[in-house]
């Protein structure tokens, strides 16, 4: 019963600090709402003993990606002037649409069987980092070796980009 | 010699002559092309005499198969019977007296080797036609006399003057032949689909075993022949392009349009007695077409000033005349006209030619006369034959059209009467262009007269021949009044080995009434002679200028407007017809049809370019947008399910 | 095999052969295809079929006797094509000569494969080179009047694709036996549409009546070798889909239900094209009219399904590309010497060039299909099969022998004979009389032989079917 | 199978955040404008996924679907380093980091 309170409380901070993401103005604090909103999944994904995943958000996700973005925040100095925002009827039709599509969601949701199921406790065992390591370098060897060339591309390719160029293109 | 390789050998003579003259002809010199082309034609002719000779029933020769599938065969394969060697007879013997005559004609012309590559061409043609065995050989020499008929037609296409009209003539004449083509091959196609053979013996052998085969299926294919005849032997109403055809060199108008392709209509009909002779309205409306034709064509070569031009209609006429004897069904009667007149039309053709030689090129009667002293040999063949084609009795012509004129008083005497006028004017015509050709002054100028010359020995030679043939031609076939042993000799000939022939016998009148037709055609003929000769030669009557026609004359000088018909009738709606789906259905309708489709696309790719408004979130929107209608279908579909 | 992988090795050794030799290059490599074409033809047993399976699903490749006929038609078409072309620019260009051997690749492999999809995409192959031919060499003003044959063809093929999807989905087989051995039948209506869709991109390049329209303009404003390529044999394709592919795999409900209106359109083709042609001032307006009217006769004979009606369409279908390759010479000699095609300024050229006016003349005599020439044979057999189907079609068909002769005595009389309106023309050279000698000899053999065609080819259509 | 009591350990009370974490995320990639809290709401939606990944994984006892969201953030990260960096590219070019500048592509 207090698993239930806890993940209902851990649920609502999520979305809460989702939407602060959303709604705050200066891009800084969407950056720190944001690494809150991982630390909430992270504890989520605690809570489906999915420790691996939980570890792994917490280092790549709230950790390096976010950093990141601070840097780049940071490295562009942005005032509160510079801050673009949309229209209101353009505002407004994004809720609507988005609403919407939480509506549609939830239905789906409602009409399928697994509703009020919960997950199998025997086989909570799968998240932990030993199962996931098996599988990672057995199965899905391939995949994971191709992830580092990936990420050397990624690396080349920002690099190139971010170096500061002679001519700019007007 | 075997039959079979005396009919390959006569084929291939011409052909070989073709062969020879087509690639070489250029380095040769003349005299050996001429004499090539003359010495194989005339080899051609001794051995269809062997092959005359050593008659007896009819052979096959099977050659090879054009195509062979299990129920069709179709082979190339030939045919020797009376009839077969009887027009072989015809084609290489005056064949080779024009192809002598045209070695003189001929030998100032630059394309000389070429003449005589396209003559052996076509004698090999002719040939193919008349020995095939089947109709598909014949169609073969029919289309190839056709194409040959063309090329020889616009011989003269680089003349600076009549270079395109001769081109022209030639064009007209293969598109009328080509639609009589179309009629044989329905006519084809329907025997195929009727016997499952062309084979004429086999088809001969089905129509006599099987005698309910009368009616519609036999007329239909009697007439789709018919109307391939009337193509090729200039009936109505395909026969404007004889009279234009005379655009090429004479020898051509002797050969072709006088005495052996114009007469491939004949033959067909002949050919194919057993299949007219169950269709009976097919024989009448050949009977009223070859009169209406023989009618008209002799009305207007009454007032033609062109050398030429009369006798292409007297020549129109006589093909009429035979076409009339074929539609009482006296089919030796009609070879027997055919044979007589190939004779003398060869001859008149090839005397227009000495003349026109003599004369330097020049066609008009109205600038002739006076050539009987010039060209005394040319004067007294002419004179053979313009009484030969008059029915002048005791010439061949008279014979032979006498007979056809006893049918007509036997079964028909409106058509008597209408062949009595008809003969009358062909009487009058000829004899108008004999005396105003040879008689009276010269009308051509000093400096003409001065240059007319009698042609030479290679062309008076076939005149004298054929003067020869034409006097003596009628005894081929004597009316049996007299000499009852050598009577009918023709028509004996040519039912006995002609497949169908023995079925059909003439009718002979009787002695009197013989007797009493002979005189009174006599009597016109003889008439008609001294007429023309008080009006023409004594009182020097000329032809008149256009101008001063009178009403019938003009009709006649114009050819009853018979082109101008058929050009506002058929050729400009074609020619309209053709423009407006040229320009209108195919380029406005259908292209820019496709144009206005294209430019539809576009416009409305430029509509929905508009939703590209490159905000990123507008494009976010409508994904969002599509996800849940994407989402909801799905939803609804599952709740209608439940 | 070999001999399909041949022109596409040539093709792309022709990219790097210098300009200056490469119509030697085009000349030779088409020379040596030929060559082994007709080896492997003489050891060839007609009744055997050449199977060739690398065990890969859509790689799969046979050759019968029709197919072996086709082989030999597109290489000799090539090779005529280079060696009538040897005179003028364009072969000096190694692209035309690299494209025109991918072409021929393309043709090869569609006339050889075994497999539906091979089929449609070496349909699609031939196109591409063809295209760039045609964009690079021929002479469109409008980008539309080219893209008009692209989007034409492109639309066709779309449709057949789809057929191609659904006929493989339906009845799980992609060779050829195993579609001809599937129950059709039973799909019903179905069937009708999968056939429909083969027949639109048929249509499209056959072409048929209301899908003509690209044809004129292309065949006008493309290059002489294009244009030759493009009706001599890219043409052809349809009509070998149709032969080999379509009608016997769809034989039953579906052609029974096409078979007349295909019949109708190739009928009106017939006239149509022939009556537009008499109008035409542009000589190759004038042929690409013609085409249009003599291939609508083949199309609708092979839709009789007439066992000898097909074998004779094959002979037709090589006399048309003799016809097509001579006549779009002649036209493209004039062109090329006087730079006009407009009969309304030509005249008198036989006088000036006498070789080339013989010649021009014994094409339009075969053209006209006068007897000794193949024409005659295949006009004759295929007029006579509608007209046993039904009397008035072939009435009606029968009319384009008359029509014909007035549009082609006209396209041949007007620029060769009359007045002169030409100063100088030079007269054929040693390639040119070269194509024309071997095209003359070959339509008077096969007029006079055509059992020669029919006998080889027998052995490939007339299995039953079902 | 427990009953749907169990609100907070159940399937869809799991599946509900993560469908909520998505519209959030999209409904902030509509009205936000600028780029970098445009990417950080895709990471969002990404996260979103993640989530509901992992729930069915925990759900049907199959480890395969956290490999996929191992990949997914093996995969984001590479994004994220390569949008910051056009980011970057692009403020220098333009001097602004409003979306809405960046449509050049359109004409």
């Amino acid at each position: 019963m207090s698993l239930q309170i806890i993940s209902i409380i851990l649920g609502s901070l999520t979305l809460a600090s989702a939407l602060m993401v959303v709604l705050s103005k200066h891009p800084i604090r969407s950056v720190i709402y944001l690494v809150v909103t991982f630390f909430f999944i992270t504890s989520m994904y605690i809570m489906m003993n999915a420790q691996f995943l939980a570890i792994v958000n917490m280092i790549v996700y709230a950790g390096a990606i976010m950093v990141l973005f601070l840097f780049v925040l940071m490295l562009l100095n942005l005032n509160k002037e510079m801050e673009p925002m949309n229209a209101k009827g353009a505002q407004i039709a994004a809720f609507i649409a988005g609403g919407s599509l939480f509506l549609v969601l939830i239905t789906a949701l409602k009409d399928t069987l697994i509703l009020g199921q919960t997950y199998r406790q025997q086989d909570n065992s799968i998240g932990l980092v030993k199962e996931l390591g098996n599988l990672l370098f057995t199965k899905y060897v391939v995949a994971f070796e191709l992830t580092s060339i990936l990420f050397i591309a990624a690396m080349v390719g920002a690099i190139l980009l971010a170096k500061r160029e002679k001519q700019i293109i007007e | 010699m075997a039959k079979d390789l005396t009919l390959l050998l006569l084929l291939a003579l011409p052909l070989l002559g073709f062969a020879v003259n087509g690639l070489f002809g250029k380095r040769l010199p003349k005299i050996i092309v001429g004499s090539l082309a003359t010495g194989l034609v005339f080899t051609a002719f001794l051995l269809a005499t062997s092959l005359f000779s050593g008659l007896h029933g009819t052979q096959i020769v099977h050659l090879f198969n054009i195509i062979d599938f299990d129920q069709l065969q179709i082979n190339a394969s030939f045919q020797i019977d009376a009839l077969s060697v009887w027009m072989t007879l015809i084609i290489t013997g005056i064949g080779s007296l024009i192809h002598l005559f045209s070695m003189g004609y001929m030998s100032h012309d630059e394309g000389y080797h070429k003449f005589f590559t396209y003559l052996n061409l076509f004698i090999f043609s002719m040939l193919l036609l008349v020995l095939g065995s089947n109709y598909f050989v014949l169609f073969f020499g029919w289309e190839g006399v056709g194409m040959c008929s063309y090329l020889l037609i616009s011989f003269h296409y680089n003349d600076a003057q009549k270079g395109l009209a001769n081109s022209l003539a030639g064009r007209k004449a293969f598109i009328m032949n080509r639609i009589g083509d179309v009629g044989l091959l329905l006519a084809l196609f329907m025997l195929l689909g009727q016997f499952n053979t062309l084979e004429f013996l086999k088809i001969g052998a089905a129509v006599q075993q099987n005698t309910a085969l009368q009616g519609g299926a036999m007329f239909f294919i009697t007439l789709s022949l018919f109307i391939a005849a009337t193509g090729k032997s200039a009936q109505i109403p395909l026969f404007t392009w004889l009279p234009d055809a005379m655009a090429g060199p004479t020898p051509v108008s002797a050969l072709i349009h006088a005495a052996t392709m114009v007469t491939a209509g004949i033959y067909l009909t002949v050919r194919s007695n057993f299949l007219f002779e169950l269709a009976p309205f097919t024989k009448d409306i050949m009977l009223y077409v070859g009169l209406a034709t023989t009618l008209f064509a002799a009305f207007m070569a009454l007032r033609q000033n062109d050398i030429k031009k009369v006798l292409a209609y007297s020549t129109v006429s006589q093909l009429g005349l035979m076409f009339v004897a074929l539609g009482f069904g006296a089919y030796t009667v009609a070879l027997f006209h055919v044979t007589t007149h190939a004779f003398f039309k060869a001859l008149l053709f090839l005397g227009s030619g000495s003349v026109i030689h003599g004369m330097h090129e020049e066609q008009d009667i109205r600038k002739m006369g006076g050539l009987a002293k010039l060209m005394p040999v040319t004067h007294f063949t002419f004179l053979i034959g313009t009484m030969a084609i008059s029915g002048i009795p005791l010439l061949s012509g008279f014979f032979s059209k006498d007979e056809i004129m006893a049918q007509a008083l036997h079964h028909n005497t409106f058509v008597y009467v209408v062949l009595v006028l008809a003969v009358t004017m062909t009487a009058i015509y000829m004899f108008r262009l004999y005396f105003l050709t040879f008689h009276g002054a010269f009308r051509g100028g000093e400096a003409l007269k001065s240059k007319v010359h009698e042609s030479g020995l290679s062309m008076t030679l076939p005149l004298i021949l054929l003067a020869v043939l034409s006097i003596f031609g009628g005894l081929l076939n004597l009316p049996g009044l007299f000499f009852k042993g050598a009577a009918h000799w023709f028509d004996h000939y040519l039912s006995h080995s002609t497949f169908g022939l023995s079925e059909v016998h003439n009718v002979h009148l009787d002695f009197n009434t013989s007797i009493g037709l002979m005189l009174f055609a006599s009597a016109v003929a003889i008439g008609v002679m001294i007429w023309a000769y008080l009006n023409y030669a004594k009182k020097g009557a000329l032809a008149k200028e256009d101008a001063a026609l009178s009403g019938w004359e003009r009709l006649s000088a114009q050819k009853l407007y018979i082109d101008e018909i058929y050009h506002a009738v058929f050729v400009r709606p074609l020619l309209a017809f053709s423009d407006f789906i040229g320009k209108v259905v195919d380029i406005q309708m259908l292209r820019n049809g496709i144009y206005a489709l294209a430019d539809g696309i576009l416009y409305s790719a430029n509509l929905t370019r508009k939703w590209q408004t490159g905000f990123l979130s507008s494009y976010l929107f409508w994904m969002i947008f599509g996800l849940i209608t994407f989402i909801a279908y799905y939803i609804l579909k599952l709740s209608v399910w439940h | 095999m070999a001999l399909i992988l041949l022109p596409l090795v040539f093709g792309i050794i022709a990219w790097f052969v210098p300009g200056n030799i490469s119509r030697i290059f085009g000349l030779i490599a088409s020379t040596v295809t030929l060559a082994w074409s007709i080896i492997a033809v003489s050891y060839f047993e007609p009744s055997e079929h050449l199977l060739v399976d690398f065990g890969l699903r859509f790689v799969r490749f046979s050759i019968d006797s029709l197919g072996f006929t086709m082989v030999l038609l597109t290489n000799s078409v090539f090779f005529l094509v280079f060696l009538s072309n040897f005179n003028t620019s364009i072969v000096h260009e190694k692209r035309f000569t690299a494209l025109a051997l991918l072409m021929q690749f393309g043709l090869l492999g569609l006339f050889t494969t075994n497999t539906i999809l091979g089929f449609y995409i070496f349909w699609e192959l031939t196109l591409l080179p063809i295209f760039l031919i045609l964009y690079w060499f021929g002479a469109f003003d409008k980008p539309r009047a080219l893209l008009q044959f692209f989007l034409y063809t492109l639309v066709g093929s779309l449709a057949m694709l789809l057929s191609i999807i659904g006929l493989m989905h339906l009845t799980n087989q992609q060779t050829y036996d195993a579609l001809l051995a599937a129950d059709i039948q039973s799909f019903g209506n179905t069937s009708i549409f999968l056939m429909g869709g083969f027949l639109l991109a048929f249509a499209v390049k056959i072409p048929l009546f209301p899908f003509h329209t690209w044809q004129a303009e292309t065949y006008t404003k493309a290059p002489t070798a294009g244009t030759m390529l493009l009706s001599a044999i890219m043409l052809k394709m349809a009509l070998f889909g149709l032969l080999k592919w379509v009608l016997p795999i769809f034989d039953g409900n579906a052609t029974d239900f096409w078979r007349w209106p295909v019949i109708t359109l190739g009928l009106v083709g017939i006239i149509y094209g022939a009556v537009i042609a008499i109008r035409q001032q542009n000589l190759k307006t004038l042929f690409a009219y013609a085409s249009l009217s003599h291939l609508g006769l083949i199309a609708a004979a092979l839709m009789l399904q007439n066992e000898h009606t097909n074998l004779i369409s094959v002979v037709q279908i090589v006399n048309h590309s003799i016809v097509s390759i001579g006549l779009f010479l002649a036209a493209g000699i004039i062109e090329e010497r006087l730079g006009t095609q407009q009969l309304d300024q030509l005249g008198g050229i036989a006088k000036v060039a006498p070789r080339f006016g013989f010649w021009f003349a014994v094409l339009t005599f075969v053209s006209l299909s006068v007897p000794f020439t193949a024409g005659f044979i295949g006009e004759f057999f295929l007029i006579k099969a509608l007209f046993s189907a039904h009397t008035f079609t072939g009435i009606l068909a029968s009319t384009t022998l008359v029509l014909g002769a007035v549009y082609m005595l006209k396209a041949y009389q007007v620029p060769m004979f009359g007045p002169t309106k030409i100063n100088s023309f030079q007269d054929l050279h040693w390639s040119e009389l070269a194509v024309f000698a071997i095209l003359s000899i070959a339509a008077i053999y096969l007029g006079l032989a055509p059992q020669c065609i029919t006998d080889f080819v027998a052995h490939s259509l007339t299995q039953p079917t079902h | 199978m427990q009953a749907a009591s169990s609100i907070g350990t159940s399937l869809d009370f799991f599946l509900f955040v993560s469908f909520a974490l998505f519209t959030i995320g999209a409904i902030g990639a509509m009205t936000r404008k600028n780029m970098i809290v445009l990417l950080m709401c895709i990471e969002l939606m990404l996260n979103a996924v993640n989530l509901m990944l992992v729930t069915f994984s925990t759900y049907y006892g199959n480890g395969d679907a956290q490999i996929f969201v191992f990949f997914t953030m093996v995969v984001a990260a590479a994004e994220a380093t390569v949008g910051l960096s056009i980011i970057i590219m692009a403020y220098r070019n333009l001097k602004s980091i409003d979306i809405d500048m960046y449509n050049k592509l359109k004409n």
